[in-house]
């Protein structure tokens, strides 16, 4: 193809960089031992699962028998949630998780439910930041979960994760954190922090995707999600995806080097794509913190218009981004992040997200604000809606 | 996705637009819906000279109206009446499962608009229903 | 490395085949898209798993719609084992599977007879096999589903899958086949053995690890096991993987176009394998059926000695096998399989599993006896047990 | 998996076999656990002028075996009985933690050959155990 591509949407996935797949490349090849295979090719699989382990665990501040991986970051959070209230429901039932959880935490926790345990969700502000004050309210006797993700995967949103564990902690209460958009963007401690459980996904900072990690802090309680045969210190069954692991090791720690860089990166192209858009497009608004967001996300709302319209018109000039609105997954309902932002669902519909990656450039964020002023004023001159708010303003 | 049929119809949609002093206009859909379609007709001697839309939705919903509007045009008003979102589906060369319910808004709106034309004339209309609901609730149960 | 490697533990894992990796490369490179996104990079990614799902059904002889890919074959075997008791509960509790399952089966059903299900294992005879009237008189008027591997992946027994499934039928119970260790090996052909749910594992087959795939018949009742976004037709969550999924794809399609000339591949190696090992060892038996078996399993058992070191000596010698003991699991039991087969511990201890693949020569079989023949003599002559029999014979 | 320590004392073990008319011979572990490990002693004088072993067991039991014999050789019987497994596994430069135990089996195949040698010489053995479980076990809570 030689279409002009813009890739805006890495908050969706990114792409695996050359020197990652090089890291991969032997597992493969010719290094496919079964890790659990005592030979030569099996042991070279095994090493290269336990360097992996070491540099994920020295990335996080963790020991390496912390480090667990999975399939992917959807199983990462489904383990952490339902190990942690499997293993602990003697001591109660009761569950505390945010409006605005990704579905991978929400939907286990809905199962969870459907079992008989009791969930509270806290609201957000209209920035999207839950409350400590609301946590520490909410925590009962009976509480035995705490999940609240790190950092919103459509506005953003960077909770105060470190207050929030501390609240937990403070109460003997786990606390897990869903770091996949998090990781690769913010410095993620698990000391610092103080969680309990942290989940990523490899394809959220340049690593393959399929492949996944769960930090479980040594003497936390956790019932088995994937059961089957001894891998992973009999907690996580299945042959291991070597060239995966492998993947996402190398992926995170090019990742932390990098990671002031490629934030001021992300930074400059954000600051100047929302200044240029408040600029030449009128009846748009950010949603999220202007400033406690993640550096590379930017999400708009413009009025009057919806989102699919609007992304499919930026797909036809090459301009790959994504919608608040569940619109390709069938769903009828906007997000459920921009409603429990407060915003209404007309606006709610009309959202934008653009996640800014490595790649990106000024002239990119340029091209992308002449795309949306025409786009945008060509669905206006479509929109009934907007027809309604003319005629009314000339009234 | 979408097949070129659709992709067309959105990018170059028909008939966007109003009419004013228009003989017939039908809105239906609702924003919790996510799509809300607005027609205007233009009809002389019982025949559709002029059809127009703005659609708030998503791209099937602006293809599905601009598809409408040119199935009508030129058609009696009992022809268009009888405009079902299957005739709209299959010029489209079909619309993804989910986007079913995009195809019913469109001839909901038809009928909408059609009714208000009848209405306006003093025709009784009693015996025509109009949605009123969350399309992709009759989508579902329709198709 | 300039070391001799033969690899002949091709059950273990497998080797990406060349045309496989080619397959994948685009979806570890440029075509990097998130299926779930509609722009151009989205669409390409999601019509690469519509395609794979589309030639895997093929393959099966199933629908599209009935292919959900999975992180690999323990979650596919977990999903349709939890997920069909946890649908089904109201029905019944009970479970029927059998003695030899991999511990992808073994493990999940101990899971629910922990929660409350009850279980019953059907005995196998001293070839492994499940007798069908077992089967046939242990369905109970609350048994909802019944877990029977197709073939073994210890001694390569093949079990009667369509007689099996056919009785499950009769009375209305759910019939699951672990396919894993089939898939590649045997034409598997889903309409034909009238199972509900079929799990397989791509690196089985010349595949890449870390994905496999669960077939369910339309209709069939099951609870998610993967909870999250709407990937999977809302049945299994996760960003899908992507190159994994291709991967599997075509690497089904080559196994199934070449499945009679590796077949007879395999079974010529086999058999020259048996036949020199019996010729030139003595004390030697073989686990399995002579004839019902995987064509490129071999299982012995060698008296007096003991696996794991059979297989160090076999690597120092660059041959890359298996042991049915496991040892390198940490644990001290040797194989419930052999243990089930009515083997006695100091056999059951002794055994080497040979799996043979596509590469593999008749000069490797030659060699590995060559290194057997010198190897069991060695051991023996370390073990007391041998200089006990050795005493015996005399005495 | 293995030191190279562990390799070497496994594929070339110092000491494999038997003792004709030997001084004391133990044997412990049994076939449930997988291990079995035989010792033989020649004993001049209190000093341990030769050691054999047979084992059947994995690639730790047989190198601990090796490296047990080869420790206590030209030892007196006292300091025989002092060899504890955590000197064989530092001299084989470390086990993988499932495998300790083969250490300790080692250790009391030598305690049990010095045991018999001990009744053989009439000496009163009353105070001394030997392992009759599953080596494992005494592996896990010893280490
Ligand atoms: C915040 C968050 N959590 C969990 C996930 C699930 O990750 P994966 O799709 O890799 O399983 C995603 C991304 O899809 C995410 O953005
Ligand atoms: C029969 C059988 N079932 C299930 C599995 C599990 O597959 P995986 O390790 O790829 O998850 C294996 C192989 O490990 C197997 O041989």
């Amino acid at each position: 193809m030689d279409r002009k591509l813009i890739y805006v949407d890495h908050a969706a996935t990114t792409y695996i960089k050359p020197e990652v797949l090089e890291a991969m490349k032997p597992y493969l090849t010719e290094l496919y031992g079964n890790p659990s295979s005592i030979y030569y090719l099996g042991r070279e699989s095994k090493k290269a699962i336990d360097e992996a382990r070491s540099q994920i665990a020295r990335c996080l501040g963790a020991q390496p028998q912390e480090i667990y991986f999975t399939g992917s970051g959807t199983e990462a959070d489904n383990w952490a949630i339902k190990g942690a209230a499997y293993a602990n429901r003697k001591k109660g039932r009761h569950i505390i998780t945010s409006a605005i959880e990704h579905h991978a935490v929400l939907e286990p926790v809905e199962f969870l439910r459907r079992e008989g345990f009791e969930v509270t969700y806290l609201p957000v502000d209209q920035n999207g930041f839950v409350n400590p004050a609301d946590l520490e309210k909410a925590i009962r006797p009976d509480t035995i979960l705490v999940s609240i993700m790190y950092a919103n995967n459509e506005i953003g949103t960077i909770q105060p994760i470190k207050e929030l564990a501390g609240i937990a902690k403070n109460k003997g209460v786990i606390f897990h954190t869903d770091a996949v958009q998090a990781m690769g963007n913010i410095r993620v401690n698990v000391m610092d922090l103080g969680v309990d459980l942290l989940s990523m996904s490899a394809h959220k900072f340049y690593g393959p995707k399929g492949v996944g990690c769960l930090y479980v802090r040594k003497g936390v309680q956790l019932e088995g999600f994937m059961h089957g045969g001894a891998q992973e210190r009999k907690k996580r069954a299945g042959t291991e995806n070597v060239s995966g692991i492998v993947g996402m090791a190398a992926a995170l720690k090019l990742a932390y080097e990098n990671i002031d860089r490629y934030n001021e990166h992300l930074r400059k192209l954000s600051s100047r794509l929302i200044d240029k858009v408040f600029e030449r497009i009128p009846h748009v608004r950010l949603n999220g913190d202007r400033h406690k967001r993640l550096p590379g996300n930017v999400n708009f709302s413009f009025e009057f218009i919806e989102g699919e319209s609007l992304l499919l018109m930026l797909d036809m000039k090459g301009v790959q981004a994504s919608s608040g609105s569940a619109c390709t997954s069938g769903s009828l309902d906007p997000s459920h992040v921009l409603l429990a932002i407060g915003l209404p669902h007309e606006i709610a519909h009309g959202s934008l997200r653009i996640t800014f990656g490595e790649k990106n450039t000024e002239e990119d964020v340029d091209y992308i604000v002449d795309c949306l002023e025409e786009i945008v004023a060509k669905l206006r001159q479509m929109s009934p809606l907007y027809e309604d708010f003319v005629k009314r303003n000339k009234g | 996705m979408y097949s070129e049929k659709v992709m067309d119809h959105f990018m170059n949609p028909r008939n966007v637009g109003e009419i004013e002093n228009a003989d017939g206009v039908g809105q239906v859909g609702n924003m919790k819906c996510g799509d809300i379609m607005k027609v205007y007709l233009k009809i002389e001697n019982n025949i559709i000279t002029d059809a127009k839309f703005k659609t708030f939705g998503c791209g099937a919903a602006v293809a599905t109206s601009s598809m409408a509007t040119e199935l009508i045009k030129g058609k009696t008003v009992e022809e268009a009446e009888k405009l079902t979102n299957k005739a709209v589906l299959e010029a489209l060369d079909g619309l993804p499962p989910a986007k079913i319910h995009c195809s019913v808004l469109a001839e909901e709106a038809i009928a909408a608009a059609i009714k208000d034309y009848k209405m306006k004339q003093g025709i009784d209309v009693s015996d025509m229903q109009t949605c009123q609901g969350c399309c992709g609730k009759c989508g579902e149960t329709r198709e």
